[in-house]
């Protein structure tokens, strides 16, 4: 996010010298946010996924943001079908998507119709006009044509995208419907010579992924776009985003999805034992089923359940046979995964289970984002049955939550959830690969006869309360374990009342526990003072922005990103305590703002949102400003 | 599982120090006998072994063992197994359940599990009805029976708990009774033996909710006209001797016919008993024979060879190993499109 | 509970003349605890629920304690199969089945050993003394005869049941087994006689229950069990609890879950519908299944599902067609439900979901009650979904909660769940039997094309913001539902933001609006000052006698005890305002407490115990005596 | 469901005014045709209809059926399909669910509504993947199949729709072809006049995910071949005309036989299908037939009376009313012993 304009729109536009090989002047911006809509089959979260690696490529920081329908191709032309994917990109450090993007690139009427509302003033709103008909207009809802009154409100540029492409592509030996498949890639390249991204990755892209006259359609009419833009007057000047000032190192693009999947191969890696992931597909979490299923080399193994029971059951019975066990669902399918995850706090075995939030109640919006979940992953099952929660904050921060997960379910022998989010687990950032000679080594340690004298299944390690990991195929250590009861240390089953108050006890200080494991909380700003805004998960970028920007107004207003919601931090009811104002913005009905309230009997506002959506910048600067206003 | 004939175990060695908490007479406690007396024979190390079940009286059995156990939730223990045994295929993973539980709750655990042949051993006791919470119909229930639950008579057709492993595809499909000792300690073995999903149900007794339903088939006097031994390569005969009765398929329906003292069955058209036909439809015929109208089989219905589902999975990862070498966790991080700042 | 004897001492004990028929003095007595032991076999529940039964028929208040082993009829003899059943009566109006029972009967050593402890000291212990043999001392545990040193605590008196039944019962053509099993009838005898209980209630039932010689014998042990009493020396003397003075009306014994399926089958009559019940069975709710399945005469459809999904979707179902739907479950199976709830939620159909807490976690101890499924019943389903609760606090009180759920839903078009728990489930108490006629009628009224323009699924009552039920069979109410996110009145799938939001606020608002239905909260006590304390669910009683006490030693403690959990009665806030310090005892790690932290900043103090066992009343007055103690 | 052959109903009033949101091409466009050209057939009007479904791309079904319509949660629309029907069995309830949502995870509810025999109709899509999650393997995948989630090939057995159906004794099954317009409707309509739970396999084509894995008997041209079409009465006949082939069950194993152009079918012992035997092993041995060794049957498999549960339990209603009176509230609280104070 451009720092001085929690909007988006670019601070500057002042001509520069041109691009190199561009022969038209180009201005330089401090950033911008494009977001590409068209069809579901019209291929925008390709197109917007390929454009988000060149910026990359081209030292930018960004920012993606992909929104899509949940029908798989709603009936073309409908606003229902519509798919949009938002790229912010900036040479500033940047933290969302932007609130509202500068260029709209619209496929059709129901795309446009669907989008051109979130456009900054002025903003720039690019349409392929071969796609403006009565028909289509129609489909979307336009009664009249909408450009005329558009052109009021906007800089609306008209390209015929479906006939240049069309001319770009003949004599190849394609369908017309193959060739029209390949106008996106048109696309692609009128933008990439506007922002001056190099082209030469998604070249090589096309390359691994097509061939023969596919292929070198898709690759002339990229280039056919490119010459477009530079040949055509429609577009007076080319615009260069200076690469961003980051820090050193080699960094890729990741998703939340990809990062908890690579998270997970590098559990197993790290830690010496194979890892086991059960699961049943659902959105927006399959993909880390689908990511961590290419990684068999790893010694990784995957399972595609049946249902949620059966996933988790699965993956609590790798976790009794010793492997790095990990299920991965969300809300719904996590929901009926709790009567089970009951058990394996009974038993105390280690295992992850990850929730990618959408949405709801019920199957609501599946493809939207929401942080609903977090009193139903911390309270859903019955009676006390305690699991710490991590909640990564950045897609490339999902990495590190589930290594950080797998650490402490074994460390303490305890399932650990770790709380994502469907916006995290889409969007895209610029990420710095760590060093994998850096990353923690913890080898597992199961129980061994050798190490025990007279095996007690529930017997306690002092420090950390955790019971022995003793796997089937280790003589001498045969145990049952079951959900019934369990008598402290021999672990029968026995319904003694002071033995079973006892248990809970015991399970409750072995989780509060974990906190001592925390580094301290760090504050962003000012150690006290007047405003304390708190974030968890995926609204790090958004609240990080919009306290900057209300900084930079002269407010005093210091930031703390919890991480860890189960247990809390232990420093964390002191630092409450030492602002007069907390803000806790969530994307739910204020979740975690209960807790904080009911822990720490601080009076945390919470501002809440339940749309579907991410927070928008502004919407949490007015929120500071308004309570920076208010009386108490 | 590494079985190892040479291994000299006694029965004693598979018994737990937990009290057993069955009722008086119950028929778990002679499955849980014939159970510690074929362990030893299997030659397989008793930490090798692991015993899952779901809830249920049934499924206290774990606890009996002294092997590994782990006594789960209600319906669940096959979807438990499939993770023991898919991440640790040297392990021997018995499962334990019972009508309710592997049928009622579990049904679909127990649909999925038998189709992907996870190499486990299912133990499916049926006593019809659901003991450990005092007394309901359970889905194998006749038509009729009043329960807790039921107080004017059950209204559910029965689900049989063969023909629903043969809708299921399973590999291998058995019956046996929790007092015939000799037979079910046979069945136990073949249970072992079988690479795959062994399906077994075992007729059990209930003497407080739901006695002598399998009466006519435990009573010593009456098993011989009410019960089917099912054997290899012989005909499908049954009754006394003096009095045999054979059976007969006629496009795909079974029927009965009486045979004289002698007649040779098979020259009768009596049906050659055959575990191995990969078409299931030859069990499925024999699953229709039901008392009264005929007697109930007992022993190996089917037992045919497919891959196991864990083989496959450690085939994939051993064949992605062989192609891409032992996967490099840095050579992960930086694939794909990188840049250096 | 005796006002002034918290631990359920007899307070007087003296002579007064004898008893009618009873050849020997009697002594008054104004209450007294009674708990029989025995073998899961010895039928003990049966011995304790006839004897509840003569008890109420002697018009004493009473109140009685069911407890008993998971297991169906665990190995004879051991702890793990002791069965126990404890009863309180009293000539005053009682709250709990005491703390320490005055008398215990163990039917065998094992029961011996795992009560003895919980008598009041000097109190009396009647054992078996046939059943003391060295095998089931050595199978109870005990390494010497115990009976020496209990005589130095306790008023031991030996009878020999087994020999005495087996005399009174020769000649009779019975098994050995047979007249074993009658002994307890024997001992019932013996304690109407010392109690002066009348036994024609008990012989009425024998003969409805059985035939021939197990009739006559039952009943030919009972009557010398009675007159063992009166001849023989070991009891000097028998008692008299004179009747209490209780709301004059006809009574009789009901326990929770006979309670929770009398107004599940009312609430069909009184709203004029039919009820239609899935569930699965579980503990401790089977019995309600059981129950509402003997009154199809009502109307009342029951069916047992599958499991708890199949059990909560055919419940759904069955509302969605019109009917009054209602699923019943225990912690485990409750937690099965959530996803389907949260359908329920989306689509906004009435119907009653019944969870009767168990202690957990996991399978836990079944057969012992907890309050810890509050969290998990509020807050257990993916993202916003809110759902009222209501929780009983007497067995007879859920009878009138059922029906009141019932209402609720119909009224708000809305699930609504009621919390009961073991301890409720299967306590009795004399009940009051409302007149038929008191109780409300609320038939129910569907949407008609009659009174409706163009039919809209989600256009809404704007009383009660209630959408209209429209069942299948009426024509022209034709539509569809379903859990993707509805568009506002017409309940079309939609994905905009707004909508949603605005969707997600209604429910919210719908929900809230259900609080000013409530009457006013009823203060025990002065409505502001030092002490309030809290409570909900089944420990209505063990805290009203918990206060009654500490009053009566002089403190000023107001009561109030919470039957809407969700939403919140309005005037709740103003209430924990005028009071210094507010205590909160819950049968859980303090789920309310947390609630009401989190809503009105107050600090209350939560009292916990999770083990598997109601409260005492002395651990309530001590917390009250602690916190009246304390600083702030 | 009061069926009223007078009703004059047209295609039209069943069309919803809800976009159709399906993939241009998909199968399931031309299913919800033909149900649409069915229903006015039927005689039931149109709010006695409900349609149930799960959750997947054909579960967006009752959208567009312009019905009652209840969208409910993954796996689950036959249990929400028994509240509906055993609490007002007047209605006429049909459930559309997926090879996903019927057979993954909600396999349990399926067995048992189908054993209980309500009287529904299961119309289950089988495209062999999951659409709407956008291309995972199903329980029907063929082994081998690469998909998202198995980017090795899938190593799971899969499950066949028709002989699950059987071992959950399903009183009525049958199998057809989303493009077969003709074919679907009759059976429908058969579907439709079962008493009990009519279970209709529709093989329908994903073009997105799954395309053209019904291709051989999608084709006119080589369905001819590829299928065999079942009817009542007729013998297990296929084939083009010049080169029929006929079909033979030996101990309960079928094989295929070929017929010259004269040859009586029965008399060479090609089987006459009968939809009607009480026991199920004919159609068990039916669903043994499958692709490349076997044409694949399409008709109806089985078509047998048993009670169903929502008149069961009507008559457990009745039957109580008529012994007991209509329920009295009173009376019921005062049953037992009670005392005045
Ligand atoms: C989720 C859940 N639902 C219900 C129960 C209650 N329950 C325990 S065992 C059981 C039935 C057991 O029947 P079966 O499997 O036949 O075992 P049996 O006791 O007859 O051996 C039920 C319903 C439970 N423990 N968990
Ligand atoms: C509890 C739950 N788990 C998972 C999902 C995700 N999900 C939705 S549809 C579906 C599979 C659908 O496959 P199928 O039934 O074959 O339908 P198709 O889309 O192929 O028509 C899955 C896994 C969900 N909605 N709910
Ligand atoms: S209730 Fe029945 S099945 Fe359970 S232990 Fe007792 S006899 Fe056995
Ligand atoms: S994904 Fe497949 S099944 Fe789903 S709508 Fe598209 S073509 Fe049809
Ligand atoms: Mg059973
Ligand atoms: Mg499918």
């Amino acid at each position: 996010m451009t720092a001085k304009n929690p909007d988006g729109i670019p601070s500057s536009q002042n001509p520069v010298s041109q691009q190199p090989g561009n022969s038209k002047p180009a201005e330089q911006l401090e950033g911008i946010a494009i977001r590409f809509a068209g069809d579901s089959g019209d291929g925008m979260q390709l197109t917007g996924t390929r454009f988000s690696d060149e910026t990359a490529l081209a030292g930018n920081d960004l920012s993606t943001f992909p929104d899509f329908p949940a029908e798989i191709r709603a009936p073309a032309g409908t606003m229902a079908g519509v798919s949009g994917f938002q790229i912010h990109f900036s040479s500033i450090d940047i933290h969302t998507p932007a609130d509202q993007p500068d260029v709209l690139i619209a496929f059709n009427p129901a795309a446009l119709r669907a989008n051109v509302d979130d456009v900054r003033p002025m903003g720039m709103v690019i349409v392929n006009i071969d796609s403006f008909n009565q028909k289509s207009l129609t489909r979307a809802g336009y009664g009249d044509d909408p450009l005329p009154e558009l052109r009021e409100r906007f800089q609306v540029v008209e390209v015929p995208f479906t006939t240049l492409n069309r001319a770009a592509l003949q004599g190849l030996d394609l369908s017309q419907r193959e060739i029209d498949r390949c106008k996106n890639f048109f696309a692609l390249g009128v933008l990439c010579w506007l922002y001056g991204r190099p082209m030469d990755a998604t070249e090589r892209w096309l390359g691994g992924k097509f061939k023969g006259d596919v292929l070198e359609g898709n690759i002339r009419t990229l280039r056919a776009g490119h010459a477009f833009g530079e040949t055509t007057e429609i577009f007076p000047a080319s615009f260069v985003i200076p690469a961003a000032k980051i820090a050193p190192g080699t960094y890729r693009n990741i998703t939340g999805n990809q990062a908890l999947a690579w998270g997970i191969v590098a559990a197993g890696v790290q830690m010496e034992r194979n890892v086991f992931l059960g699961a049943y597909p659902i959105t927006p979490a399959s993909d880390v089923l689908h990511e961590v299923a290419r990684y068999r080399h790893f010694g990784v193994k995957t399972f595609q359940a049946e249902d949620e029971m059966a996933a988790v059951s699965s993956t609590i019975g790798a976790a009794f046979a010793g492997q790095l066990a990990v299920t991965v669902s969300s809300g719904p399918g996590f929901v009926l995964k709790q009567e089970a995850l009951g058990l394996a706090v009974m038993v105390e075995l280690p295992l992850v289970a990850i929730n990618v939030q959408r949405a709801g109640p019920s199957t609501g919006s599946p493809t939207k984002t929401e942080q609903g979940d977090l009193l139903a992953v911390l309270f859903g099952r019955h009676s006390e049955s305690p699991i710490p929660i991590i909640a990564p904050c950045t897609p490339g921060d999902c990495f590190h939550a589930a290594l950080e997960a797998f650490r402490m379910a074994v460390k303490y022998m305890t399932p650990v959830i770790v709380l994502s989010d469907g916006y995290l687990a889409n969007s895209s950032e610029p990420w710095l690969i760590p060093e994998v000679d850096s990353l923690a080594r913890n080898p597992v340690k199961h129980a061994h006869p050798a190490d025990i004298g007279e095996f007690q299944p529930y017997a306690r390690d002092p420090e950390t309360l955790a019971r022995p990991w003793a796997i089937p195929g280790t003589k001498g250590l045969e145990h049952r374990i079951g959900g019934l009861t369990k008598e402290d240390k021999t672990g029968n089953v026995i319904y003694d009342a002071d033995n079973h108050g006892k248990m809970n006890a015991l399970r409750k200080a072995k989780i509060e526990g974990i906190a001592k494991d925390y580094a301290p909380i760090e504050i962003d700003g000012p150690p006290e003072g007047e405003i304390l805004v708190i974030g968890w998960g995926g609204t790090l970028g958004a609240i990080t922005a919009a306290v900057e920007s209300v900084r930079e107004e002269g407010l005093s207003v210091s930031r703390i990103h919890l991480r860890h919601l189960n247990p809390f931090p232990s420093d964390l009811g002191d630092i409450l305590g030492r602002f007069e104002k907390v803000l806790l913005p969530e994307l739910s009905d204020g979740h975690l703002a209960l807790l904080l309230r009911a822990k720490y009997l601080v009076d945390v506002r919470s501002l809440t949102k339940t749309e579907g959506q991410p927070f928008k910048i502004a919407e949490l600067t007015e929120a500071i400003h308004e309570l920076h206003a208010s009386e108490n | 599982m590494a079985a190892d004939p040479a291994l000299k175990m006694t029965r004693k060695e598979f018994v737990s120090d937990q009290d057993v908490r069955w009722c008086p007479g119950c028929g778990d406690y002679s499955i849980l006998a014939n159970v510690q007396r074929v362990m030893p024979e299997l030659g397989v190390p008793r930490e090798n072994v692991v015993f899952v079940s779901g809830i249920g009286c049934s499924s206290r059995f774990p606890y009996y063992m002294n092997t590994y156990g782990f006594h789960t939730i209600h319906g669940r223990a096959p979807a438990f197994a499939t993770g023991i045994k898919a991440s640790r295929p040297e392990l021997s993973v018995w499962i334990v359940t019972g009508d309710g539980d592997g049928l009622s709750i579990g049904g679909n655990h127990l649909l999925h599990t038998i189709r992907r042949n996870i190499n486990t051993q299912i133990l499916l006791f049926n006593n019809q009805i659901y003991g450990l919470t005092k007394g309901q119909y359970s889905p194998t229930s006749k038509v009729g029976i009043k329960t807790k639950s039921t107080p004017q008579g059950s209204i559910d057709h029965p689900v049989d708990p063969i023909a629903f492993a043969i809708g299921c595809g399973a590999t291998f499909i058995a019956r046996t009774i929790d007092v015939d000792a000799k037979h079910m300690q046979n069945i136990l073995k073949r249970a072992h033996e079988h690479k795959g999903t062994a399906f077994v149900e075992i007729l059990q007794n209930c003497p407080v909710f739901n006695d002598g339903i399998w009466e006519d088939v435990q009573d010593r006097k009456s098993r011989a006209k009410a019960s089917l031994v099912l054997e290899h390569g012989q005909p499908l005969v049954y009754g006394p001797a003096e009095n045999r009765q054979g059976i007969v398929f006629k496009d795909g329906i079974p029927s009965v016919i009486d045979l004289a003292e002698d007649d040779d069955p098979i020259e009768r058209g009596v049906v050659v008993h055959d575990e191995h036909p990969e078409a299931s439809s030859y069990a499925g015929v024999l699953a229709t024979l039901q008392r009264p109208d005929f007697p109930l089989p007992v022993g190996v219905f089917r037992a045919v060879e497919k891959p196991t589902y864990e083989a496959m999975l450690q085939d994939q990862v051993d064949s992605a190993t062989a192609e891409r070498g032992v996967g490099d966790l840095s050579a992960l991080l930086h694939s794909g499109d990188t840049w250096r700042i």
